[in-house]
C-alpha cells in the first residue's frame, strides 16, 4: 500500500508553561518503512520521548503539536477525532514507555491489564483473551504465566514489570511499535531476549518499531537505521551502518567517541563538552554551535540547512561544500 | 354514649366514616405510664388519659368535683374521709375499691419507692380502709390543700394487683378512658378506648402519641395532616400557625407563671431597694409584647387562673419606670454593679434573660449571663450561686398555696425556693392558709400573703402562662384547662 | 489479615473498658444531679434523697463503677434511670433507625460527592468545576436544621411527595425509601461535600500518574479510563474520609432525628444525656464506639480490597 | 573565586524576586482564589474597623423594632427578634466567629498533623496515637464537648478548646494515612542515607509532601467548626446568647425561620462566604504548594 | 591492591524480605533478596557489582549503607562493627559513606528545590553558614554540568539524565570516604555519561574515594572498576579483577552476561551464549548451585550441592563445581 508507514513532516511541539509557549521539537520529518527498526538517540531532554508521545497522541496536557503532520498508511494523526484515535491505539499503534515501574495500574492484576486491548480491539472474550495473554506471556520470556496473570504490579520485578509492559505494546500486533528505552531496567541477558523477540515480530508481521535508547550497543544490534536529535531537531539521520561508521555532523561524532568500549582500554572517556541548552534559551544559527569545535561565523548567524550525503541527511553547515559536490540539499524551513 | 359514637359515626361530612383516630405531637418522649413514678408534662398527658384521680378540676371553672370519689367528709381538720364510686374496674378487671386507693397512696407515700411527687402527700399520716368504698386520710397537721392534692394526676389511682405483677411505668393499667395498645418508647404510643369504661365508651377508637421533637416540623405534620393536635405552641410559631388552613388554634390563660428570682441571701439582693430599682428596670409590657400575646402581664404573683388571685394584687406591684429605677441605683452606690444572671437555655428563659439583661444594663447595671442546660442549670440553682435568674411555675392544682408553699416558704430553702426567701410573717400566713379547709378563709390568707410577696419582691413576675393548641378543624370537643392538661374523653372526628 | 482482625478485637475490648470508665467517671463528676431531674423543681430534699437510693447513687462512686463493669461483663447494660427499661432494649429498639439513616445518607453522599468530585477534577478550573466546588461548599455550610426544614417544606408541605418525618419501615421498602429520602439528603450532605472535594483532589493527582496514560495508550475508552482506572485508585483517600464520616453520621444524627422526628440513638443519646440517664448515657457512647470501631476496621479491609498494594503485618 | 559567587548569589536572588512574581501571576490565574482572598480581606477588615462601619451596637435591643425585613430604613440588614441591627452584629460577628474558626482550626490541625506524624512515622506510636483517637471518636461529638465544657465551664475559649480536641482525631488520621505511604518513598530513604535526624526527616520532606490532604481538611474545617458552635450555643454551651456570634446567631434565628427567615439566611450565607473563600485560597495554596502544577 | 587494609568488610550478610500471601496475606516465604554475601571492599579501589535485574545489587548497596536492616550477617567499617548501630550513632559515619540511588527522581523530594537539596547534606554535617553552603553547593552543580540557574528549580522540571546528576552532586556535597553508586549513570546520554565517569574518576584520585559501583551496563563497569562482583539470586557468583573477568570469565553465567553485551558497532556477528529458562524467584531459590536451572553445563551435582566460593587462583573468587 504505502511504501512509508509512518510519515513525520515538520512536525513541532510545545509546552504551555508558566513562561509561555516553550517550543520543545521544532520542526522534524522522517519516514518509517513497514518492517523496519528506526532508532533514535540523542542528549536527555533533547525531545525524544516528548516526539514519540505525539505519534500516538498522548502528549501531556500542556503539550500540543503546534505545526506539521503526522502521516500513519497516508491519514494524518493529528486530523483524526479522539475516537478514532483512540482505536488506534494499542492496535494499529503501541507504545511502550520510558517507565516501567509506574506505567501499570497498581490496583488491576497482570492478567486484566493484558486481556483489556484484547477485548477492546480484538472483541475476544474473557477465555481467549486469558490464552492470548499467557502466550504473551511466555514470549516475553515470563515463566509459570498462568500464575503471574493474577500477580498485581507490585508482586513483580522491575524487569517483569518491563516485559508486562512490552506484552501489553504487542498484544494486537501492532503495525508500529514505539518504544521508548525498552530496555534500561533489564541486564543484557533479558535485554537479549527482548531484541530478539522485536526482530522475530520484525520478520513475522513486519512490524515497524520506532526505538528510543541511549545504549548505543543496542542501536547497532537492532537498528535498520538511526535518527540522531540534538535540542528539539533532527541533526543526523541514515541507515545504521553509515552512522556508526561515518556520522558526519560532531555532535554525532561526539556521541559516539563517548561510548565506553568494553573490547578496549581506555583510561579517559571523550566527553562533548558543555551542556544541551535550556529549551527557553534562543540561540541563533546552529543550536550546537556553543558546543561544536569546528564552530564557524556561520554556524553562530545562521540556521543549517539539511545537506543529504549518500543515504544520509546531516543539518551542518560544515557539510555544505561535500553536499553541493554530490547531491541534493534539502531546503529547511 | 354509645349512641353518641353511632351519631358522630353516620354525621354528615364523615359519611365516608371519618375514622375515629387522632394522633396528637408531643416534642418529648414519654418517659413511663406510672403516676407514682413520673413527673413530666407530656408523660402526664398521656397518664390522664388512661388514669383517674379521686377529685377532679373543672376545666372551665377549676373547681374540684368528685370524680372516682362520690363524696368526702372531714370530721375533723385533719381527717379525711372519702366515699368512692362503687362498679368501677381497672383495665385488668379487678374492682376498684378502698383497697386500692390505699395501695396507690402508701406506695407514692413510701420513701423505698422514690417517687419524685412522695411530697404530694408529706403531710399525710396515715391511710387506712373502713369499708371496701370508703378510705380514711389522716394528716400529721390540718391540710387545707388535699382535694387538689387528691386532684394531682401523680395521685392517680393505680391497680394493686397490676402494680404487684408488672411495671406500671412500662405497661399501665387504671381505670381511664383508654388503656395502652402499643408503645414504641421514644416513637409514639398507642391508646385504645377502654369498652368497659364506667361513664361509657369514648368516640375515639384510638390515640396515637407521637414525638416530633422539633416544632417546625409537628406544625409541617399539622398541615399536611400526618397529626391531628399539637398543644404548648411557643410564641414565635403563634403567627404561623395562625395562618394555616383547615387548623384551629386555641388560646387562655393558664396557671403558669414565669418570673425572676433574686438571690437574697446574697448583696445587694438582700436590699428591698435594689430588688425594687430591678422590677422598675424591666419592661414587662415589652416582653409580653414580644411573647406575641401568648402571656399575661401582671404584677401578681398568684395568678388570675389560681385559688387565692385577687385583683387588687395587681397595685401592689413596681412597674415600669427606668428613670426611679437608675436614680435608686444611684443613690444607692449600685450603679456599674456586675450581676450574675444565671439563665437555663431554653428558648423562654433565654428570652427573658437577653431582654432584662439589656434592661438592666440600660439603667445602669452590668449583667453576666451565664446560660446552662437543664440539668447543671437545676443543680446550680439549688445551691443558689447566682445573683437573679428565671424560672417558672407551672401550677397543676391550680391552688396559690402550692405555688407559695414549695416556691417562697423558707421550708423549702435549698430544693424548690431557689431564692432563699425567708419572711416570717409570709411563713406564717402560707402555713394558715395550707391548714384550713374553709376555702374562704384560705383565699384570704393567699391574698395576702400573696400581696406581701409583692410589696418585698423576691420575685419579679414576667408574665403569667397562657395554654394553647392547634388541631385539624375536623376535631371536635377539645377543652383545655389552664394547667394545661386535656383529655380526649369526649373528643371525636367529624 | 487474620491477625490484624484478632489484633484490632482485642484491642477494642481494652477501649470499651476505658471508654465505660471515662464515661462513667465523666457522668457522675459533671454537674448536674438525675435525682433532680426526675424530681424536678417541685422535688423536695427528702424526695431526692429517696431518689438517689433508689438509682443506687448513694453508694461510693467506684464501688458503683465496679457494679456496673460486673454488670457489662455480664452482658447487663443496666437500667435506664429515667423509664426504667433496660437499657440495650431501648437501644436496640432505636438502633436500626440510626444505623439506616447514617447508611442511606452515605449512600446519599457517594452517590452525589464521588461524582461531583471527579467531574470538577477532570474539567480542573472550568465552570463545572467551579459550580461543584461552590454547591459543596454550600453543602457544607448549610446548618442540618435548616435544609432539613427547607426540604420539608418544598417537598412534604408543598409538593407533598414525601412525609414530612417518622421512619418506621426500613429503607429499602418503597415506603422507608420515601420516608429516609429527606433526612437522609439533609445529613447526607455535609459529607458529600467533604467527599466531592477528597475525589476532585485525589482524582486531580491520579490522572496525571503514567497508569492512566498506558490505559489510554491501549486505546481504553476515556469514560473507561476515568471510571475503571483512575476511580479505584482514587477512591484510597475518599475510603478514609467514608469512613470517618460515616463514624462522623453515627454521632451526628441527633440534629436529623430531631427535624424529623426519626426516634433514633442520637437523640436517645442527648436526651438522655439532659436528662444525666448514666447508664443510658454510658451504654449508648460504649455501643456507638463499638460501632465506630467495626467500621474503621471495615474500611481497613477495604482499603486492602481496593488496593492490593496494602497488606497488615 | 570570590567574585564568582557574589555574582551567582545575586543571580539567585533575581530569581527569587522572579519566582515571587511568577508565584502571584500564577495565584492571580484562580480566578476563583481572588475572589475567595478579597472576601477573606473584607471580613477581616470589616471585623477590625467594626465600630467605624456600623451604627448600631450589635446588642442593644429596640423591642419596638423586631424582626425588621432586610432593606427597612435604617436597618438595611433588619432587625433580630430583639430589634438588634443585623449589619452590627453580623460585622461584630465576624470578629468572634473568625477567631473561633481560626484558633479551633489551627489548634486542632496543628495538634492533630503533630500526632498523624508521630503515628504515621514511628510504629509504636501508631497504636497507642490511633486506639486514643478512635476513643476520642467513638465519643459522640456533643457529649465531648459537654463534658469539656462541663469540666472547664461555659466560655468561648472552651468553645474552642472543645471543638478543637473534636477535630483532633480526624486530622491526625488524615496525616497517618499520607505518612505511612511517604514514609517509604525512595527521597525518605535517601534523606536518611544522609544522616537527616528524624525530626528533619518528618518537618522538612514527609510534611511539606503531605499537606494537600492537610489543607483540605482545614479548609473544610473552618466551616464546621463555625457551624458547630451553632450546635453547642444550641445546647447552651457557647458564648452568652446576646453576643453577636454567627453560629449562636443561627441557632438562636431557629425559632424565627419562618417568620424572619434573615435571622438565619444572613449569617448563614456569612458562614458560607467565609467557608468558600477559605476553600478556594486553600485550592490555589494546594495548587501553588505542587511543583507538578506550577506549569499549569 | 593485594595487603591494603580493607575499608569496609562485610561478613556473610543476609536480607530476607517477608513476603505475604493470598487473600488473608499471611506470611509464608521470605524473599532472599541478599543470601549470604562476604565481602572486603579496599579504600580507594572502585568495586563493580553487576548481575540480573532483582538479584540483590541494590539491596545490598542499602545494606551497606545501614538504610535496610539485615537479617544475618555482620557490617565491619574502618574496623568498626557497625552491625547494631542506632541511627544515631550511624550519623557520623553517614558523612563519610554516601549512596547515589538509582531511580533519581524518586530519591529527590518533589516539594524541595534542587539547591537545597543538594545542600541538606551540608546543613546536616557541617557549620558552614549559609552563603559558604550555597558557594559549594554552586560549585558542585558546576562540576557535575548543571548551572547555577537550576538551583532554584524542582526536580520534575528536570531530563532524567540532570536528575540523575542533581543525586550525583548531593552525594559529592560531604566529600565521603565511600560512595556506593546504584546505576548512577544509566539514564544519561552517553555523552553526559562520559562526563561524569570522568568526573568520578578524576574525584576519586584526588579524594582517594572508594566506589561501590552498581550497573547493568558492562562497558561501563569495565571502564570504571578496579574488581568486579558478580551476583546471582542474591548470591556472589564471581569476583576479580576487572581485566581478569572480562578476558578470563569462569563461571557459567559470568559468560553469558558477556557475551550478550550489545557492541556498539555495526556488523560483526557474534556468537552469544543463550540462557535457557526463566530467572527462578528469589522467594524459592533452586536447590545445589542457584543458576544450575539456566546453566548450559550443569550436571546433576550442580542441583544437589551448593558450590562453594573459592579462590580459583590469582585472586580470582567463583562458585562453580567447574570453575
Ligand atoms: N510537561 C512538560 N512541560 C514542560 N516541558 C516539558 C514537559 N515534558 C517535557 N518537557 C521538556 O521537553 C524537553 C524534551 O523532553 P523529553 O522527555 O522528550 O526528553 P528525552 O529526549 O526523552 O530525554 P531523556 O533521554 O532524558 O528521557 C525537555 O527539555 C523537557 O524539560
Ligand atoms: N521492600 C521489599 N520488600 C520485598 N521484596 C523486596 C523489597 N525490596 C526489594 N525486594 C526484592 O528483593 C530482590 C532484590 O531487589 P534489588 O532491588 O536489590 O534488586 P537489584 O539487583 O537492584 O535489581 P535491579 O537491577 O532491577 O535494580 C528483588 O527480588 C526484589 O523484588
Ligand atoms: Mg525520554
Ligand atoms: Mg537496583
Amino acid at each position: 500500500m504505502f511504501e512509508h508507514i509512518l510519515e513525520v513532516k515538520d512536525l513541532g511541539i510545545q509546552f504551555k508553561t508558566a513562561e509561555g509557549f516553550l517550543s520543545a521539537v521544532h520542526g522534524i520529518s522522517f519516514n518509517v518503512k513497514r518492517g523496519e527498526t528506526v532508532c533514535i538517540v540523542g542528549e536527555s531532554g533533547c525531545g525524544k520521548s516528548v516526539s514519540a508521545l505525539s505519534l500516538i497522541g498522548l502528549l501531556p496536557n500542556n503539550g500540543e503539536v503546534y505545526k506539521g503532520a503526522i502521516k500513519f498508511q497516508g491519514k494524518d494523526l493529528t486530523k483524526l477525532t479522539s475516537d478514532e484515535i483512540r482505536k488506534l491505539r494499542g492496535n494499529d499503534i503501541s507504545m511502550i514507555f520510558q517507565e516501567p515501574m509506574t506505567a501499570l495500574n497498581p490496583v488491576f492484576t497482570i492478567g486484566y491489564q493484558l486481556r483489556e486491548p484484547l477485548k477492546i480491539h480484538q472483541g475476544l472474550n474473557k477465555a481467549r483473551a486469558n490464552q492470548v495473554a499467557i502466550d504473551l506471556l511466555r514470549q516475553v520470556g515470563i515463566s509459570v504465566p498462568e500464575q503471574r496473570m493474577k500477580q498485581y504490579p507490585h508482586e513483580l520485578s522491575g524487569g517483569m514489570r518491563q516485559r508486562v509492559m512490552i506484552a501489553i505494546a504487542l498484544a494486537c500486533n501492532p503495525k508500529i511499535l514505539i518504544a521508548d528505552e525498552p530496555t534500561t531496567a533489564l541486564d543484557v541477558t533479558i535485554q537479549a531476549q527482548i531484541l530478539e523477540l522485536l526482530n522475530d515480530l520484525k520478520q513475522r508481521f513486519e512490524t515497524s518499531v520506532v526505538m528510543i535508547t541511549h545504549d548505543m550497543g543496542v542501536v547497532a544490534e537492532v537498528a535498520d537505521r538511526v535518527i540522531v536529535m540534538y535540542s528539539g531537531e533532527i541533526v543526523e539521520q541514515g541507515d545504521v551502518e553509515t552512522i556508526f561508521n561515518h556520522p558526519e555532523h560532531p555532535y554525532t561524532q561526539g556521541l559516539l567517541a563517548s561510548v565506553p568500549n568494553v573490547d578496549l582500554e581506555q583510561d579517559i572517556l571523550e566527553a562533548i563538552p558543555g551542556t544541551m541548552p535550556n529549551l527557553e534559551e534562543q540561540i541563533s544559527g546552529c543550536r550546537f554551535h556553543p558546543r561544536c569545535p569546528f564552530a564557524t561565523d556561520k554556524c553562530r548567524e545562521t540556521k543549517p540547512d539539511i545537506f543529504s550525503i549518500d543515504q544520509h541527511d546531516v543539518r551542518c553547515w560544515l557539510k555544505e561544500a561535500e553536499a553541493d559536490g554530490q547531491a541534493s540539499r534539502i531546503i529547511s524551513n | 354514649s354509645s349512641s353518641s359514637e353511632k351519631s358522630s359515626g353516620t354525621s354528615e361530612g364523615s359519611a365516608s366514616g371519618a375514622p375515629q383516630e387522632l394522633t396528637y405531637a408531643m416534642t418529648s418522649k414519654i418517659v413511663g405510664l406510672s403516676p407514682i413514678m413520673t413527673n413530666d408534662s407530656v408523660s402526664t398527658a398521656a397518664i390522664n388519659q388512661i388514669y383517674e384521680t379521686l377529685f377532679t378540676k373543672d376545666p372551665k371553672t377549676l373547681e374540684i368535683k368528685p370524680l372516682l370519689a362520690a363524696s368526702y367528709d372531714t370530721p375533723d381538720d385533719k381527717t379525711w374521709v372519702i366515699h368512692l364510686k362503687k362498679n368501677i374496674k381497672f383495665t385488668d378487671g379487678t374492682p376498684f375499691d378502698a383497697e386500692a386507693v390505699k395501695y396507690t397512696f402508701d406506695k407514692l407515700r413510701d420513701p423505698k419507692t422514690g417517687a419524685p411527687r412522695a411530697s404530694l402527700l408529706a403531710p399525710v399520716a396515715s391511710v387506712t380502709v373502713k369499708d371496701k368504698y370508703t378510705v380514711v386520710i389522716k394528716t400529721k397537721e390540718p391540710y387545707g390543700a388535699m382535694l387538689a392534692a387528691l386532684a394531682h394526676e401523680n395521685a392517680a389511682i393505680v391497680s394493686p394487683t397490676a402494680d404487684k405483677k408488672q411495671d406500671l411505668m412500662k405497661k399501665p393499667v387504671g381505670t381511664g378512658p383508654f388503656m395502652l395498645k402499643e408503645w414504641v418508647a421514644g416513637d409514639h404510643l398507642t391508646l385504645v378506648r377502654n369498652p368497659s369504661y364506667w361513664q361509657g365508651k369514648a368516640k375515639l377508637k384510638q390515640v396515637t402519641f407521637k414525638v416530633v421533637p422539633d416544632v417546625n416540623t409537628a406544625i409541617s405534620m399539622l398541615q399536611t395532616g400526618q397529626v391531628d393536635f399539637i398543644d404548648g405552641i411557643p410564641s414565635s410559631q403563634w403567627d404561623r400557625v395562625n395562618r394555616l388552613k383547615g387548623i384551629k388554634t386555641m388560646k387562655k390563660a393558664g396557671t403558669a407563671v414565669a418570673y425572676l428570682g433574686f438571690n437574697v441571701r446574697r448583696e445587694p439582693m438582700k436590699n428591698l431597694a435594689f430588688r425594687q430599682a430591678v422590677a422598675y428596670a424591666i419592661d414587662r409590657k415589652a416582653y409580653v409584647k414580644q411573647l406575641e400575646g401568648l402571656g399575661i402581664q401582671s404584677n401578681s404573683i398568684i395568678g388570675p387562673k389560681v385559688f387565692g388571685y385577687d385583683k387588687s394584687a395587681e397595685a401592689g406591684g413596681y412597674s415600669y419606670n427606668p428613670k426611679k429605677a437608675k436614680q435608686m441605683l444611684k443613690e444607692n452606690g449600685w450603679e456599674g454593679k456586675t450581676i450574675e444572671m444565671l439563665v437555663a437555655n431554653t428558648e423562654n428563659y433565654m428570652k427573658m434573660g437577653q431582654i432584662v439583661q439589656d434592661q438592666l444594663q440600660k439603667v445602669g447595671l452590668k449583667v453576666k449571663m451565664d446560660t446552662m442546660e437543664w440539668g447543671t442549670f437545676l443543680d446550680v440553682s439549688r445551691k443558689g450561686n447566682f445573683d437573679i435568674t428565671f424560672l417558672s411555675w407551672s401550677n397543676s392544682t391550680a391552688d396559690g398555696s402550692e405555688l407559695l408553699y414549695p416556691n417562697l416558704h423558707s421550708d423549702n430553702i435549698g430544693s424548690s425556693n431557689v431564692t432563699g426567701y425567708n419572711n416570717a410573717k409570709f411563713n406564717k400566713l402560707v402555713e394558715e392558709s395550707r391548714a384550713s379547709t374553709d376555702q374562704n378563709y384560705r383565699k384570704q390568707k393567699l391574698d395576702e400573703a400573696n400581696k406581701l410577696a409583692i410589696k418585698d419582691a423576691p420575685w419579679v413576675i414576667m408574665d403569667h402562662g397562657v395554654v394553647t393548641a392547634a388541631y385539624k378543624d375536623s376535631i371536635k370537643g377539645l377543652t383545655i384547662d389552664p394547667t394545661g392538661l386535656w383529655s380526649l374523653y369526649k373528643v371525636y372526628k367529624e | 489479615m487474620v491477625t490484624m482482625i484478632i489484633k484490632r478485637l482485642i484491642q477494642l475490648i481494652f477501649l470499651l473498658i476505658g471508654i465505660t470508665f471515662i464515661v462513667f467517671m465523666a457522668m457522675h463528676i459533671a454537674p448536674g444531679d438525675p435525682a433532680s431531674i426526675i424530681g424536678g423543681p417541685t422535688a423536695t430534699q427528702s424526695d431526692i434523697l429517696a431518689i438517689h437510693h433508689r438509682l443506687g447513687l448513694d453508694k461510693p462512686i467506684i464501688i458503683q463503677y465496679l457494679d456496673y463493669l460486673n454488670g457489662i461483663l455480664h452482658g447487663d447494660l443496666g437500667f435506664s434511670f429515667q423509664t426504667n427499661r433496660s437499657v440495650a432494649q431501648e437501644i436496640w429498639t432505636r438502633l436500626p433507625n440510626t444505623i439506616d439513616l447514617a447508611i442511606a445518607s452515605m449512600i446519599v453522599a457517594i452517590i452525589i460527592g464521588v461524582p461531583a468530585g471527579i467531574i470538577s477534577a477532570l474539567k480542573q478550573n472550568s465552570w463545572l468545576d467551579f459550580s461543584s466546588t461552590t454547591l459543596s461548599l454550600a453543602g457544607i455550610s448549610i446548618p442540618n436544621f435548616w435544609l432539613g426544614a427547607l426540604l420539608i417544606l418544598v417537598f412534604a408541605v408543598n409538593l407533598q411527595w414525601l412525609p414530612v418525618g417518622g421512619l418506621d419501615t426500613p429503607f429499602w421498602t418503597f415506603k422507608g425509601f420515601k420516608e429516609i429520602l429527606l433526612p437522609a439528603i439533609t445529613l447526607g450532605t455535609g459529607s458529600a461535600a467533604m467527599i466531592a472535594r477528597m475525589s476532585r483532589s485525589s482524582m486531580l493527582e491520579i490522572i496525571r500518574a503514567d497508569f492512566v496514560r498506558t490505559a489510554r495508550a491501549k486505546g481504553v475508552k476515556e469514560h473507561m479510563v476515568i471510571w475503571v482506572h483512575c476511580l479505584r485508585n482514587a477512591l484510597i483517600p475518599v475510603v478514609t474520609v467514608i469512613g470517618l464520616n460515616f463514624g462522623g453520621l453515627l454521632g451526628g444524627t441527633i440534629i436529623t432525628e430531631q427535624v424529623f422526628a426519626i426516634n433514633g440513638v442520637g437523640r436517645l443519646m442527648v436526651e438522655s444525656i439532659a436528662s444525666r440517664d448514666f447508664p443510658m448515657v454510658q451504654g449508648g457512647v460504649l455501643l456507638i464506639a463499638f460501632i465506630f470501631v467495626i467500621v474503621n476496621l471495615v474500611v481497613d479491609i477495604v482499603y486492602a480490597l481496593i488496593d492490593p498494594r496494602i497488606s497488615y503485618q | 573565586m570570590q567574585p564568582q559567587t557574589t555574582e551567582t548569589s545575586v543571580s539567585v536572588k533575581v530569581s527569587k524576586n522572579e519566582a515571587l512574581t511568577r508565584r502571584l501571576k500564577q495565584f492571580f490565574k484562580y480566578k476563583l482564589a481572588v475572589i475567595g482572598l478579597i472576601v477573606i480581606l473584607v471580613q477581616i477588615f470589616l471585623a477590625i474597623f467594626a465600630n467605624s462601619v456600623t451604627s448600631y451596637s450589635p446588642t442593644v435591643q429596640d423591642l419596638t423594632h423586631v424582626n425588621l425585613k432586610p432593606g427597612s430604613p435604617g436597618h438595611w440588614l433588619g432587625t433580630d427578634n430583639y430589634g438588634r441591627d443585623m449589619w452590627s452584629r453580623l460585622v461584630f460577628g465576624a470578629r468572634l466567629s473568625l477567631m473561633v474558626g481560626f484558633s479551633s482550626v489551627i489548634i486542632g490541625t496543628v495538634i492533630g498533623t503533630l500526632l498523624g506524624l508521630l503515628a504515621g512515622f514511628y510504629k509504636f506510636l501508631d497504636t497507642i496515637i490511633m486506639r486514643i483517637s478512635d476513643l476520642m471518636f467513638a465519643f459522640p461529638g456533643i457529649l465531648l464537648a459537654m463534658l469539656i465544657i462541663a469540666i472547664l465551664g461555659t466560655s468561648l475559649l472552651n468553645v474552642v478548646i472543645a471543638i478543637s480536641i473534636w477535630s483532633i482525631p480526624s486530622c491526625a488520621r488524615i496525616v497517618r494515612g499520607s505518612v505511612l505511604s511517604l514514609k517509604k518513598q525512595e527521597y525518605i530513604t535517601a534523606m536518611r542515607a544522609l544522616g537527616a535526624s528524624h525530626f528533619r526527616i518528618i518537618f522538612q520532606h514527609i510534611l511539606p509532601n503531605g499537606t494537600a490532604p492537610i489543607i483540605v481538611f482545614a479548609t473544610m474545617h473552618m466551616g464546621t467548626a463555625i457551624l458547630s458552635t451553632s450546635a453547642l450555643s444550641f445546647l447552651g454551651l457557647g458564648a452568652e446568647p446576646s453576643t453577636p456570634e454567627w453560629g449562636a446567631m443561627i441557632s438562636a434565628g431557629q425559632q424565627y425561620m419562618w417568620q424572619a427567615p434573615h435571622l438565619v439566611i444572613i449569617p448563614g450565607i456569612a458562614i458560607m462566604l467565609v467557608v468558600f473563600a477559605f476553600n478556594v485560597v486553600g485550592d490555589a495554596l494546594r495548587d501553588m504548594l505542587d511543583p507538578n502544577m506550577k506549569s499549569r | 591492591m593485594g595487603k591494603q587494609v580493607a575499608l569496609y568488610q562485610i561478613n556473610d550478610v543476609k536480607k530476607h524480605y517477608p513476603i505475604k500471601s493470598g487473600l488473608l496475606k499471611r506470611t509464608k516465604k521470605a524473599v532472599r533478596a541478599v543470601n549470604g554475601i562476604t565481602l572486603d571492599i579496599q579504600e580507594n579501589e572502585t568495586l563493580g557489582v553487576v548481575g540480573e535485574s532483582g538479584c540483590g545489587k541494590s539491596t545490598l548497596g542499602r545494606i551497606i549503607l545501614g538504610l535496610e536492616p539485615l537479617t544475618e550477617g555482620e557490617l565491619i567499617f574502618k574496623g568498626e562493627n557497625i552491625t547494631h548501630y542506632r541511627s544515631s550513632q550511624l550519623k557520623p559515619l553517614k558523612r563519610q559513606m554516601q549512596m547515589i540511588f538509582q531511580d533519581p527522581y524518586a530519591s529527590l523530594d518533589p516539594r524541595q528545590k534542587i539547591g537545597p537539596a543538594i545542600e541538606e547534606g551540608l546543613i546536616i554535617h557541617t557549620s558552614l553558614n549559609a552563603q559558604e553552603r550555597k558557594q559549594k553547593v554552586i560549585e558542585l552543580m558546576q562540576e557535575v554540568g548543571l548551572q547555577p540557574s537550576h538551583y532554584s528549580r524542582y526536580p520534575h522540571e528536570f531530563s532524567g539524565g540532570q536528575r540523575q546528576r542533581i543525586g550525583i552532586a548531593r552525594a559529592l556535597a560531604l566529600n565521603p570516604s565511600f560512595i556506593v553508586c546504584d546505576e548512577a549513570v544509566s539514564a544519561l546520554d552517553v555523552s553526559v555519561q562520559a562526563q561524569v565517569i570522568n568526573l568520578l574518576k578524576r574525584l576519586q584520585q584526588d579524594y582517594r574515594l572508594t566506589y561501590l559501583f552498581i550497573s547493568h551496563d558492562l562497558g561501563v563497569v569495565k571502564h570504571i572498576s578496579d574488581r568486579v562482583l558478580v551476583m546471582y539470586l542474591g548470591n556472589m557468583v564471581e569476583l576479580a579483577s576487572v581485566k581478569d573477568l572480562y578476558s578470563n570469565p569462569r563461571h557459567p553465567y559470568t559468560n553469558a552476561l558477556l557475551s550478550a553485551i550489545p557492541r556498539p558497532t555495526v556488523a560483526k556477528e557474534r556468537v552469544k551464549i543463550k540462557l535457557q529458562g526463566e530467572i527462578p524467584s528469589p522467594a524459592n531459590p533452586p536447590s545445589g548451585c542457584p543458576f544450575h536451572t539456566r546453566c548450559p553445563l550443569a550436571q546433576s551435582v550442580c542441583s544437589d550441592q551448593k558450590p562453594e566460593w573459592r579462590n580459583i587462583g590469582g585472586d580470582h573468587f567463583a562458585a562453580c563445581h567447574f570453575a
